[in-house]
């Protein structure tokens, strides 16, 4: 059984198909990378598959247990966690706060429990708020706003989010846009860390470098269709896909 | 002189000082990369200038005129235009309308040729930019910023959520419309690919200009490709 | 055939809902603007109509006179309000305050205390009474169609009400001025880069949607030769009710909302009792919502 | 020192005033006024923190909270007369009305986000108020409810102005630390997320819907108990109390105090109270400078008297002390 | 000597200002008067504070008023809702509460320091019903206010003339204020009642007598003192001819008190004072009778008894008495608008 196996997954937009028909699998452990044109539909497969966007036919298992028609915060609660590409922190909210509700959506916090609860438990939600902060390196600005942080430190804000809720899937999409070579190679290192602690994790990534560098498997999407599914070095040198996306080679 | 010269620029946020005495210059049919690492504040200079943050000191000649305290209205105008870092587009508005909108008093003369270069805009013209993915987003961003004939093109990281193919499209498309007089200041992470097409290149730190000259000089020097490049020239 | 009874209480209804529209037309011309509850039209349509009181006392013009006049006063009106109670908030432009909801709804506030000052001055000027109007300038004179009794009031509203609407679609949707005022509306920074002169839309479009809030303040106080300073109060809500069951952004749906709104208070009156029709009006809005959660004619919510 | 002046002493200002200051200036000048205009800020304070809950932690704005109220204080004023139900019975059957109707309307209604929820509650707020105008049988309909029975603590009447103001004290300033709690702690962050993007929050695993409907509910069962007391001091309750009006005052508690920050919702709720009266010497212009001065103030603060990031930071060094679980030179967090 | 304090709680701002307004001139007509006939060798001075028709305002003034020892009686408020709020207080201090209009049922019976200047509707109502009898008006449409003053309107009139043999062929509530009557009209109109019976203020009045010309609707209407105010004929104008209505103040009656108390107003206001401000000056003018008959011991206690004591005072709304229920008991007469006045009539 695989971690999340996706069957037959179509999504529409009145005439548009913007996922079509797509089958693949996430392994446990497994590092995959999703690519694609432009509008090929890789933001609105990590919709599918998080709840944010109904499906139009197919299946989505989780651990072996469809997951399609929940709603995001119960796919969430399952072990999946996501960043979005369109950076979404939480402006108004000091760094530590946004790291929080991960940990607190994860854990759960009871109106109940806030106002007689035992002390253990907000001590648990807190230490896994470091734990997910100092993992990022983030910690030195813990009480900073969230809106005034730059847009790097923000990526990396997210993907604390993301990690306080401990997940077994970790979803990234376009994790290093907007970050430079060097940046680039440094999250590399990390999302590789992360991937060696045993989380799995699938990114969606323009950035050849890094997907062809880390990812021990590739998805080629194409308008909505499913073109390659393989290595990294066959993907790379798949004429359909150098058609399709990379262009001449660098 | 140059088209656009930035004198002595600061700016602060509040009490926060983040640009602390920017001096750039863009020659006429120049094209300057500026790249630095997140949060030095590359942002920050291309919103003052185009008047979106109004500087504390220093001034912003374009042709000679002092534009550091204009509304960024009448910097538009003058015929300098951004595609700015997050894209702010109309989301709420059709495809072909923020084309309309961005053409200005140019109306659609322009359509033609950015859909040329974005024939993915073409098909969706009629969609909400908003529903656009990521990458659809930039490329209109960027095409709205064409559409009002600019003299000028300040693109704030312009390649962000693009795929390489588009990517490259997009660089071989600002060495040509530089060819057709127009000058470009670009933001860009991707410091291989703006480098190679810059004429000079500036790197910031800390709200800073540090090191500044002629990109091929930037391009091989040894703190530039520790820093930026990844650690190794390709 | 339909009895009479039914066919002069829809007409009535009617004409309390064109009257709701006339109200939400300026409402959520300046809400789409701005995105913030204006809570001082209501304010703008009395002094509206106070306004026109005055002149109509003092000078005594003809009736097209006062109107032209008060919608000029109007537009005034709104250029004020946008620099007393708007204007000072947007020199925040970092996004912490942006995206903060103690700025949006602080404008809110802002607009609420303008209201409060404006309401308890003409308290304190005019008193709360109702002002007594010359009786030729009301637009009340009756006219009968058949087994139904309308007035002339409700032609002249249900055509100002059309030719605003009108006028509004056109400007928005052809011309460049319309089409800023949505771009300023759908993202205001994104507007300032294309170019457009924020500030200049924003108080055009408050002195368009201020006009025409004085003009049915005039017409309505006419149409019911009723002038109070809390005569905006109500007409107020129900411009925001049916600007926010229209789906907010679409003049049309405010329009079409408030004469369902109208409508359906006048059917409740017939079937229920008056002093339960808000309980039909409000229960109809929550139901609508519901089962349309952004409004008849609202757009979906933005893809993540 | 600092910290301690900024996160025990502010507390334990306030405290003291309200448990000390103010009973012995009505003890020392034996004046009802005053004792009755600091009842008055006591139960508005609880009403803005309830609000507060909703629309300033939560985001969600609330144009109905005064028919919450307005419920409560019914259901204590009827529950005392018609079943002869003391004050020991009315005050919770007063919350839990309240919160029970909050329930049921909010089943329906929590989806809605932003304005559109906005317009829910205002229309919540008017049925109620319509339904307690008019359904003349049970609520007497404008006639409003008399109760004439005073408080009764286990058989024991509470008359004297002092115990009175004692009693509505500490049950305010019990419910206060109660939602304190509950904006105060992870599960405030959670709210917070709502407010700033409630799809992201979604991601997170935060069930937003479930969320909206407790806080929903919460809020109300205070502004419930908050009109019992009411009720019990006024001794007479008619809708004209709950109206529309009244719900717009407390937002404006809210918002002129600091959006978001409970403190805030204090100082607004003491500052739209007082004021008034402080203004009696003005005449009938008095109206007009309540409407000037808070036009300043939101002029100049427009994120409120206290705003949301110093209320927080306050109130974290305040009550937070330290954080087991962390590193023990981090002060971040909530207990 | 030292002055003799009284309270008077009114709203002088907010929508209902025009009454706290019209009570405030009228208190102020009375005490100028009182103060320059030396009855007592003492000043009265009258603390006014506005409450807005707001509960909580009303029972902070109270307060207020209750602190200030000096203050040994307390007129007002205008709504039965704010008087009642302010009467806990005032019941429990000890403390005269002389209402010009609180009209509530249940207003006198809070405590024995509760006095009222208006008629019930427990005397007008059945009044009007006899008098629309008399006149062979059978079957009757009712309509009022949603107060607690419009639901006694419709109660003691509805006993009353179900009693006599009429029937009530429709009765509905509307809110205060309420710009269009034309639905309620047109409802009316198709019960085809002999007569329509109606509890509103002036304005209301004004609103509906104007709407039912436009419809063309003929039906004689008959209404309450409350909608007794000139503003009635300045707002409706000809469509206010033949409103029918029950008063106990005739501003061109040739009485002399009634006569001095209009020239007085009309030199403040310039137009005819109604049934409103005729009440507050007695009222006024009933608690002063009170401070004279008690100074210099004017206690509240005192003061509260001399209220009680009350027989015959004759004032501008005609001779007062209160009965042991602190309700006063007061003659009506009918008038109707003919002409654009307000005449008295026989039937
Ligand atoms: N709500 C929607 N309505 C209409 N079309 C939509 C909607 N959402 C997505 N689309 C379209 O579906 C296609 C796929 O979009 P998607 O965001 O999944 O692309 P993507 O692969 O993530 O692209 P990018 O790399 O640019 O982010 C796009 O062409 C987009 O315009
Ligand atoms: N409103 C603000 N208040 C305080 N600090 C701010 C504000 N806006 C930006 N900053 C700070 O200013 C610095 C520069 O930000 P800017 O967005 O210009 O960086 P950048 O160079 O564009 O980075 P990136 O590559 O991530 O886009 C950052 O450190 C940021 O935290
Ligand atoms: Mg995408
Ligand atoms: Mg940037």
């Amino acid at each position: 059984m695989s971690l999340l196996e996706i069957e037959n997954v179509t999504r529409r937009f009145g005439g548009l198909v913007a996922v079509d028909g797509v089958t693949t699998r996430v392994e446990a452990g497994e590092l995959v990378g999703l690519i694609g044109p432009n509008g090929a539909g890789k933001t609105t497969l990590f919709n599918l598959i998080s709840g944010f966007t109904p499906l139009s036919a197919g299946a989505v298992r989780f651990k072996g247990e469809p997951i399609q028609g929940l709603k995001p915060h119960r796919i969430a609660a399952r072990g999946m966690s996501r960043t979005f590409q369109n950076l979404r922190v939480f402006p108004n909210m000091s760094v530590f706060d946004n790291v929080s509700v991960g940990a607190v959506g994860a854990m759960g916090q009871s109106a109940f429990a806030a106002v007689f609860g035992r002390r253990a438990r907000a001590d648990a939600i807190s230490a896994r708020t470091w734990e997910a902060l100092e993992r990022v390196g983030l910690g030195g600005v813990a009480e900073d706003l969230a809106a005034n942080l730059s847009y790097g430190k923000r990526k990396y804000l997210e993907i604390a989010r993301a990690l306080a809720m401990k997940p077994e899937l970790l979803i990234l999409d376009e994790p290093a846009a907007g970050l430079n070579d060097s940046e680039t190679a440094d999250l590399a290192r990390f999302i590789r860390s992360l991937n060696g602690e045993g989380l799995s994790i699938m990114l969606v990534e323009h950035d050849m470098n890094l997907v062809m560098g880390i990812c021990s498997r590739v998805v080629v999407l194409a308008s909505g269709r499913k073109i390659a599914d393989a290595e990294p070095a066959a993907v790379r040198a798949d004429p359909a896909v150098l058609e399709a996306y990379l262009g001449v080679d660098e | 002189m140059s088209l656009l010269e930035i004198r002595g620029l600061t700016v602060a946020m509040g009490l926060q000082e983040i640009l602390h005495g920017v001096d750039l210059a863009v020659p006429e049919r120049g094209i300057v990369a500026v790249l630095g690492s997140n949060g030095v504040g590359k942002t920050t200079l291309m919103r003052a200038i185009s008047g979106i943050y109004s500087p504390k000191a220093g001034s912003i000649l374009f042709r000679g005129e002092d534009i550091a305290r204009m509304k960024s209205h009448e910097i538009v105008a003058r015929g300098l235009l951004q595609a700015p870092e997050g894209r702010q587009i109309f989301a709420s508005m059709t495809v072909l309308e923020n084309l309309v909108i961005g053409g200005g008093r140019h109306g659609l003369a322009e359509l033609d040729r950015v859909m040329a270069l974005f024939p993915v805009l073409g098909q969706r013209r009629g969609q909400m930019a908003g529903s656009l993915s990521g990458g659809e987003q930039q490329m209109l961003c960027i095409a709205r910023a064409l559409m009002a004939r600019p003299s000028i093109l300040l693109l704030d990281e312009p390649s962000l959520g693009l795929a390489p193919k588009v990517v490259k499209s997009i660089f071989d498309l600002l060495a040509q419309i530089r060819s057709e007089g127009l000058s470009i200041l670009i933001v860009e992470q991707n410091a291989k690919a703006a480098l190679r097409i810059a004429d000079r290149a500036a790197v910031m730190e800390g709200g800073r200009i540090v090191i500044e000259g002629p990109s091929a000089d930037l391009a091989g020097d040894p703190r530039i490709v520790e820093a930026y490049l990844g650690g190794h020239v390709h | 055939m339909i009895d009479p009874y039914y066919l002069q209480q829809l007409a009535i209804g009617l004409s309390q809902g064109v009257i709701y529209a006339l109200m939400a037309i300026g409402f959520t011309l300046i809400f789409g603007v701005l995105n913030v509850v204006n809570f001082a039209h209501g304010e703008v349509y009395t002094v509206g109509a106070f306004a026109g009181l005055l002149l109509i006392t003092a000078f005594a013009p003809p009736f097209l006179v006062v109107l032209f006049a008060v919608l000029a006063f109007g537009a005034a009106l709104g250029f004020g309000l946008e620099r007393i109670a708007f204007k000072p908030f947007r020199r925040f432009s970092d996004e912490a305050s942006l995206k903060s909801r103690a700025m949006r709804e602080s404008t809110l506030m802002s607009s609420l205390a303008v209201s409060i000052v404006v309401r308890e001055g003409l308290e304190i000027g005019f008193g709360s009474q109702m002002q007594t109007l010359p009786f030729d300038y009301l637009i009340n004179k009756p006219i009968e169609l058949g087994p139904v009794t309308i007035v002339t009031g409700d032609v002249i509203i249900f055509a100002v009400a059309a030719v605003m609407l009108g006028g509004l679609q056109y400007l928005l949707k052809r011309t460049r001025i319309g089409l800023s005022i949505r771009a300023v509306s759908a993202n205001p920074l994104g507007a300032k880069y294309v170019g457009i002169d924020t500030d200049r839309t924003i108080i055009t479009t408050f002195a368009l949607g201020s006009m025409m809030g004085a003009g049915a303040g005039i017409l309505v106080g006419l149409y019911y030769g009723a002038i109070f300073p809390a005569m905006g109060f109500v007409p107020g809500i129900k411009a925001f009710v049916a600007m926010v069951m229209g789906g907010l952004s679409s003049i049309p749906g405010a329009v079409v909302c408030a004469l369902l709104l109208g409508l359906s208070e006048g059917l409740a009156t017939t079937f229920i009792s008056s002093n339960w029709a808000d309980m039909v009006a409000y229960g109809f809005l929550i139901v609508t919502l519901i089962f349309f959660p952004q409004g008849l004619f609202g757009a979906g919510r933005e893809r993540v | 020192m600092s910290e301690f002046v900024r996160g025990r002493l502010v507390p334990l200002l306030v405290l003291l005033v309200v448990f000390a200051l103010v009973p012995y200036g009505l003890a020392k000048f034996g004046k009802g006024y005053f004792f009755q205009v600091a009842q008055l800020v006591l139960i508005y304070a609880l009403l803005a923190v309830s609000l507060h809950l909703v629309t300033g932690a939560a985001g969600l704005l609330h144009l109905g909270h005064a028919a919450f109220y307005g419920v409560g204080a019914y259901v204590a004023a009827l529950l005392g007369t018609e079943m002869k139900l003391g004050f020991l019975w009315g005050l919770p059957a007063a919350g839990l009305a309240a919160a029970a109707l909050a329930f049921v309307v909010a089943l329906p209604t929590m989806r809605l986000v932003s304005i559109y929820f906005a317009v829910a509650t205002l229309a919540i707020g008017q049925m109620i108020h319509t339904v307690l105008l008019n359904w003349v049988a049970v609520t007497k309909g404008p006639n409003g409810v008399m109760l004439f029975s005073g408080i009764t603590l286990f058989g024991t009447p509470v008359k004297s102005p002092i115990a009175i103001y004692f009693l509505v004290a500490g049950l305010v300033a019990l419910s206060i630390w109660v939602l304190h709690r509950l904006s105060h702690s992870y599960y405030g962050n959670a709210l917070r997320s709502l407010r700033e993007d409630d799809q992201c929050a979604d991601a997170m695993g935060v069930d937003t819907v479930r969320l909206k409907i407790e806080v929903f509910t919460v809020s109300a069962f205070f502004a419930g108990i908050a009109g019992a007391l009411w009720a019990y001091t006024t001794g007479y309750v008619s809708p004209g109390d709950f109206g529309f009006n009244t719900s717009i005052l407390v937002l404006a508690m809210i918002v002129v105090g600091g959006l978001g920050s409970l403190p805030g919702a204090i100082i607004g709720a003491a500052l739209l109270i007082l004021l008034p009266e402080v203004l009696r010497g003005v005449g009938d212009l008095r109206n007009v400078m309540v409407g000037i001065v808070m036009f300043v103030s939101i002029l100049f603060l427009p994120r409120g008297l206290l705003g949301e990031v110093s209320a927080l930071s306050l109130v974290r060094r305040g009550f937070g002390l330290k954080w087991g679980a962390a590193p023990s030179d981090r002060e971040v967090g909530w207990r | 000597a030292e002055t003799v304090k009284l309270g008077y709680q009114l709203p002088l701002t907010g929508n209902t200002a025009q009454y706290g307004q019209d009570f405030k001139t009228a208190a102020e007509i009375a005490l100028a008067r009182f103060n320059a006939s030396g009855r007592i060798p003492a000043k009265v001075e009258i603390v006014f504070e506005d409450s807005r028709s707001d509960a909580k305002e009303g029972v902070t003034i109270a307060r207020k008023f209750v602190d200030d020892e000096k203050i040994v009686g307390v007129l007002g408020d205008f709504t039965s809702g704010v008087s009642m709020a302010a009467a806990q207080v005032y019941k429990e201090a000890g403390m005269p509460q002389l209402s010009q209009t609180a009209s509530h049922p249940d207003y006198t019976k809070i405590s024995e320091w509760q006095f009222r200047n208006i008629t019930t509707q427990a005397g007008e109502g059945p009044y009007n019903a006899d008098w629309m009898v008399a006149k062979g008006y059978k079957k009757v449409a009712v309509i009022a206010e949603q107060t607690d003053w419009g639901q006694s309107v419709t109660k003691y009139f509805a006993d009353e003339i179900a009693a006599k043999g009429g029937k009530v062929v429709l009765t509905e509530y509307f809110n205060r204020g309420l710009p269009d009557f034309r639905s309620l009209l047109t409802k009316i109109q198709r019960e085809k009642p002999d007569a329509i019976y109606t509890g509103f203020f002036y304005e209301d009045a004004a609103n509906f007598l104007k709407q039912m010309k436009q419809l063309g609707i003929a039906i004689p209407v008959y209404s309450t003192s409350a909608a007794h105010n000139q503003k009635v004929i300045e707002l409706a104008g000809a469509d206010a001819e033949g409103l029918s209505l029950t008063t106990n103040f005739l501003p061109n009656s040739p009485k002399p008190e009634v006569k001095e108390f209009v020239a007085e107003w009309v030199k403040v206001r310039g137009a005819e004072p109604g049934q409103f401000p005729a009440q507050a000056f007695d009222a006024v003018n009933i608690m002063l009778e009170a401070v004279v008959k008690t100074y210099p011991k004017s206690t509240r206690a005192a003061i509260r008894d001399a209220l009680a004591a009350t027989k015959d005072f004759p004032g501008v709304t005609g001779s007062t008495t209160f009965g042991a229920d602190r309700e006063p008991v007061k003659q009506l007469s009918k008038v109707r608008i003919v002409g654009g006045v307000f005449t008295p009539v026989a039937d």
